[in-house]
């Protein structure tokens, strides 16, 4: 704290258009089913990693769509790749393969 | 249905507050405090309307019922007619009456308040006066402020207030036969208990931390813990 | 013996109940308020879910009308109705009076007033459009003069605007917006191909045949966006630019984002042409002020009041294809009832 | 934007404001930054317009920030708004008037409540009577002092020597106007214009030559949020919400910003200076900072009355860019002199922030 006691606050609003839509156009080419998505949540509801830490598909899904990527690296690394989000979802969105995807892309873009 | 939802059902603004929500979000998206603090007027709603009274305990001593500013904001958006920001005053009013307050960080400061504005309600008749506005405790204020403060009296009167003296106009002496009267309310209406309560749950906090809390004012160290820590988790 | 059918509105119910009607020996007189029949369905551009003209449909209905035994009677505003001997007096505004053996109602519906909706500023920024005003647009081929430059636009369609809102006055959900909207954003989409649309929605009540695979349809392969939450409020920026306010509640914080034009869902609202009927019948009304029928589930087309069916959305937001089977439901309950009326 | 479609909302909220014989209680908060604003409308209400305004000594704080710090419980603070009507029917008084917007709100909520809930109505007299041994009657009306204003705003344009003009131009002034959160947003119906487009001072801003700007995040909160202010540690709450208001108008340029609510004026004004201080932003282009006024002290100004005494002297954003733009004479040299014209010491000039 300052000796004001107190500091300015970074916004918690999203701002829609400043999102970074790079991952999403990567990925949406790659696997066009994330697009299909409709946040049900059936894949966080039966997630093997969410058992143990707080890991949650859907909002990783949601988070791609909507440009919030800064540390989705730390989430992607939760998943376990069992696959089970793949055979519950309503939609067949291959929820497996978006999160390979993001590994990948992201792996690419470090190096 | 547990005892801490039943208890809250019997607040009048946690049932004018709280109908049945939709999860929506119309509040959430323009609430001031959902912008810069870890909050979510919302899932507060929901968590509530589930009746279930471990998460509700669980709310009552987080930080997270203590980010609202009660700006009401939420009111008149909701399509179902609710208005979290009284749902709030209902936790609050019971995480204080639990004594639940005392295990976080924000409820915590419950204590400053009681002291400053609690203090000031009973003894002069003003929730404010500016004589509280130290420009030490307040250095946002500016120097303009610190001017006014140090010649109180002057300035007060050049812009027509009664400062500190009898008869009507601002800043007038309250009597004390009215503050007697003030006092009497607080004492049949519960406002008087409510604030014992409020002391005696933050002094047992304060024994456990090992910091003093004094019997009046706010010179004291757990009074300047709850006013100015910031672990700064909130956001 | 042959009767007097008086049918008050000649939209799509009523078009279709005198059509149903054409085999009966009465005789059907409808009463429209305007200069020409087709309701609300003159001024719609393709229909939901397959993009059938709206045109065309009208056409089938009004060349179905039977010749025979039917006659319209246009500008006629009924504004009082009184059961005499067992019929039905209504009454014009032009002071004519209409004996009726039986009255069918299909009023139709009001579209929703979105200057209710304040915070959505309809009427104060001029790119928030509702969409019954850009259903217009696609008749009309009339677009706005900055959608039309050719560059990428973003384009909000909101939800529930005055359904399932207390505040505004309307607790019941209006059941067609959802797909009105995906059906208006892919039509958007096709029209403004560099343009991005995003749907604010609550829920979204598929409910209908292939009502759902549109909407999948429209994420799949017309890359419509889906937000999860209400908009809370529009604000208009400088250059007409439009800031939208929501919580995308699936991650839970809260977001804005600028938009070019703005088009607010708005719903069914009952229709206020027949509120004075149904107030000199004393005729009860649905909680959210729809005609109630004698018993929604085995009596939809029939009223308190005898000799007075219902027929379409005056009793409730009913789909065009809802509306039609409706009126032919309501027109064999008015067969039967004068048989039985002939019998006594 | 079209004015009509404003209009067509304005007409749905016109609230009846009471014409004369005020009861009249003050607000905390607008008695210790303000006060001179307090003084200003009773004099324009008694002087110019001739009105009755009844000050009885003995009201008191309504404890609204005890109850919206919550540590005050709503059987409390509804005993003590009776007691404040027991003071106003015992003076044969029925229109009440309260200064603070807080104040305002907690009486709109309290009428609310015992409207839907007879029986807290009756616990309130019973409450009262224990304690004081005083009975009441509900008012007949309830406005705000804004409202006064607003219900006069033409009276006092005819009365008046100064427009809303830029001088030197000839313009409109541009005026960013904010209305205090419990003026109308938590019961539409009390407030002129209702909550989305409220027309309380935009009215007068109109009334007197103005332009009001409708800048996107008009309707946000001043951030005090009672608590988010109170207490040193959460202020950032307070200051980011201003920050981002600031940042919202900043491109629309205004004149000055007029508030109805105490502390919203106060807080406009002083976390402007704290912005600068702090990461050396101002949000005019002459880094003197935007101009913060009450709604008395504009009406004060176009009346002519003199800026120092109605305590002008005691914002932290220097008004005098705003006095010279409308051509309004004062003299320099008396802001800071005590009220017998001694010298009592001037403020600091602040780091960042131009004079």
């Amino acid at each position: 704290m300052s000796e004001w006691g107190f500091t300015v606050i970074q916004t918690n609003q999203s701002d829609m258009d400043q999102m970074d839509r790079g991952l999403i156009a990567k990925i949406g080419n790659a696997e066009p089913s994330i697009f299909w998505c409709i946040g049900c949540g059936s894949c966080s509801a039966t997630c093997t990693a969410a058992q143990f830490n707080n890991f949650s598909p859907r909002r990783i899904i949601q988070a791609i769509r909507s440009g919030q990527v800064k540390d989705i690296m730390g989430e992607v690394n939760k998943c376990l790749l069992c696959g089970k989000c793949q055979l519950v979802c309503p939609r067949h969105v291959n929820t497996r393969n978006i999160l390979l995807n993001v590994k990948q892309i992201m792996g690419q873009d470090a190096i | 249905m547990g005892r801490l939802y039943e208890r809250l059902c019997e607040d009048l603004r946690c049932l004018e507050g709280l109908k049945s929500c939709m999860n929506c979000g119309v509040c959430t998206a323009i609430c001031p405090s959902a912008e810069f603090y870890r909050y979510d007027p919302r899932k507060i709603c929901d968590t509530v309307q589930r009746a279930d009274d471990e998460s509700i305990e669980q709310l009552l001593k987080s930080d997270t019922i203590w980010y609202c500013g009660e700006c009401m904001s939420c009111k008149t958006r909701c399509p179902r007619g609710n208005t979290p920001g009284l749902l709030i005053m209902a936790l609050r009013k019971l995480s204080q009456e639990m004594g639940y307050f005392t295990d976080s960080e924000k409820g915590r400061q419950q204590f400053a308040i009681r002291r400053v504005i609690g203090d000031s309600i009973l003894t002069t008749g003003y929730c404010m006066r500016p004589i509280l506005v130290n420009p030490a405790n307040h250095p946002e204020q500016g120097p303009v402020w610190e001017w006014v403060y140090n010649n109180l009296p002057e300035v007060m009167d050049k812009v027509g207030a009664n400062y500190l003296k009898d008869g009507p106009g601002a800043l007038r002496r309250i009597a004390p036969e009215v503050l007697s009267e003030i006092n009497q309310i607080f004492q049949v209406t519960g406002g008087q208990d409510f604030f014992q309560l409020i002391e005696e749950f933050s002094k047992d906090k304060a024994d456990e931390m090992c910091l003093d809390a004094g019997e009046l004012g706010g010179d004291n160290a757990y009074f300047s813990e709850v006013y100015t820590k910031n672990s700064g988790n909130h956001h | 013996m042959n009767k007097t059918i008086v049918i008050v509105g000649g939209g799509p119910a009523g078009l279709e109940a005198a059509a149903a009607l054409g085999s009966s020996p009465h005789h059907v007189l409808i009463l429209e308020k305007e200069h020409n029949t087709g309701g609300k369905l003159k001024n719609w551009h393709h229909l939901f879910p397959n993009f059938a003209d709206a045109s065309e449909i009208l056409k089938s209905l009004e060349k179905s009308l039977p010749l025979n035994n039917s006659e319209i009677k246009y500008d006629c505003d009924v504004f009082k109705m009184e059961q005499m001997d067992g019929n039905l007096l209504v009454s014009l505004k032009s002071g004519e009076k209409i004996k009726a053996d039986a009255v069918l109602l299909a009023t139709g519906f009001d579209l929703f007033d979105a200057y209710k909706k304040e915070e959505y500023g309809h009427g104060i920024y001029k790119n928030v459009i509702t969409s019954s005003e850009l259903e217009g647009m696609f008749v009309n081929n009339s677009f706005p003069d900055q959608l039309k430059d050719g560059l990428p636009k973003k384009i909000a369609m909101v939800h529930c605007v005055g359904s399932r809102d207390k505040k505004a006055g309307n607790m019941h959900c209006s059941k067609l917006c959802c797909i009105t909207g995906v059906k208006q954003a892919i039509e958007l989409r096709k029209y403004l191909s560099k343009s991005s649309v995003y749907n604010f929605y609550m829920d979204l009540r598929m409910y209908g045949q292939h009502f759902e695979e549109l909407y999948q349809e429209a994420q799949e392969d017309y890359g419509v966006n889906f937000i999860r939450g209400r908009v809370s409020e529009i604000a208009e920026i400088s250059d007409g630019k439009l800031q939208v306010k929501a919580e995308d509640t699936l991650s839970g914080r809260p977001m804005k984002m600028i938009f070019d034009l703005v088009v607010l869902l708005i719903g069914m609202t009952p229709a206020t042409s027949a509120a004075s009927i149904a107030q000199s019948l004393a005729l009860p009304k649905s909680g959210s002020g729809f005609l109630a029928p004698v018993h929604q589930h085995i009596s939809a087309n029939e009223t308190c009041i005898p000799g007075l069916f219902l027929a379409g959305t005056c009793r409730e937001p009913l789909s065009l294809q809802e509306s039609i089977t409706d009126a032919r439901a309501a027109a064999l309950k008015i067969i039967e009832w004068l048989k039985l009326k002939d019998n006594h | 934007m079209e004015q009509e479609g404003k209009k067509r909302i304005w007409s749905e909220y016109q609230k009846e404001i009471a014409d004369d014989h005020y009861f009249y209680v003050r607000s905390c908060i607008r008695q210790t930054f303000f006060p001179g604003s307090e003084t200003t409308f009773l004099k324009i209400l008694r002087d110019d317009l001739s009105r009755d305004v009844f000050e009885d000594a003995r009201h008191t704080t309504c404890t609204g920030i005890g109850y919206h710090t919550d540590i005050v419980p709503f059987e409390t603070i509804m005993t003590i708004a009776a007691r404040h009507f027991a003071l106003m029917t015992e003076a044969g008084y029925v229109n009440f008037v309260p200064s603070c917007v807080t104040s305002f709100g907690i009486y709109t909520e309290i009428l609310d409540t015992w409207k839907h809930f007879p029986e807290m109505e009756a616990k309130a007299r019973d409450y009262l009577w224990t304690a004081t041994r005083r009975e009441f009657k509900i008012p007949d009306n309830l406005s705000h002092t804004s409202d006064i204003i607003y219900r006069f705003r033409n009276e006092l344009a005819e009365l008046s020597g100064h427009r809303l003009v830029n001088k030197n131009d000839g313009k409109p002034l541009k005026v960013v106007e904010h209305i205090g959160c419990h003026y109308a947003k938590m019961f539409p119906k009390c407030g002129v214009g209702g909550a989305e487009f409220p027309a309380v001072l935009s009215g007068m801003v109109e009334a007197w030559g103005g332009e009001v700007i409708d800048y996107p995040e008009r309707r946000h909160c001043c951030g005090f949020g009672f608590r988010q202010y109170l207490i040193k540690a959460n202020r950032g709450y307070s200051l980011s919400n201003s920050k981002k208001k600031f940042e919202s108008m900043q491109p629309y340029q205004p004149d000055f910003i007029v508030a109805n609510c105490p502390g919203c004026a106060m807080f406009l004004d002083r976390w402007q200076y704290t912005i600068a201080e702090m990461e050396g932003i101002t949000y005019d282009k002459s880094g003197k900072g935007i101009p913060v006024l009450t709604y008395e002290e504009l009406a004060g100004l176009i009346m002519g009355y003199d800026p120092w005494v109605m305590g002008m002297q005691m914002h932290q954003i220097s008004v005098e860019p705003l006095l010279d733009k409308i051509g309004i004479v004062y003299n320099k040299k008396d802001k800071y002199l005590g009220s017998k014209g001694q010298y009592i010491g001037v403020p600091q000039p602040p780091h960042f922030l131009l004079q």
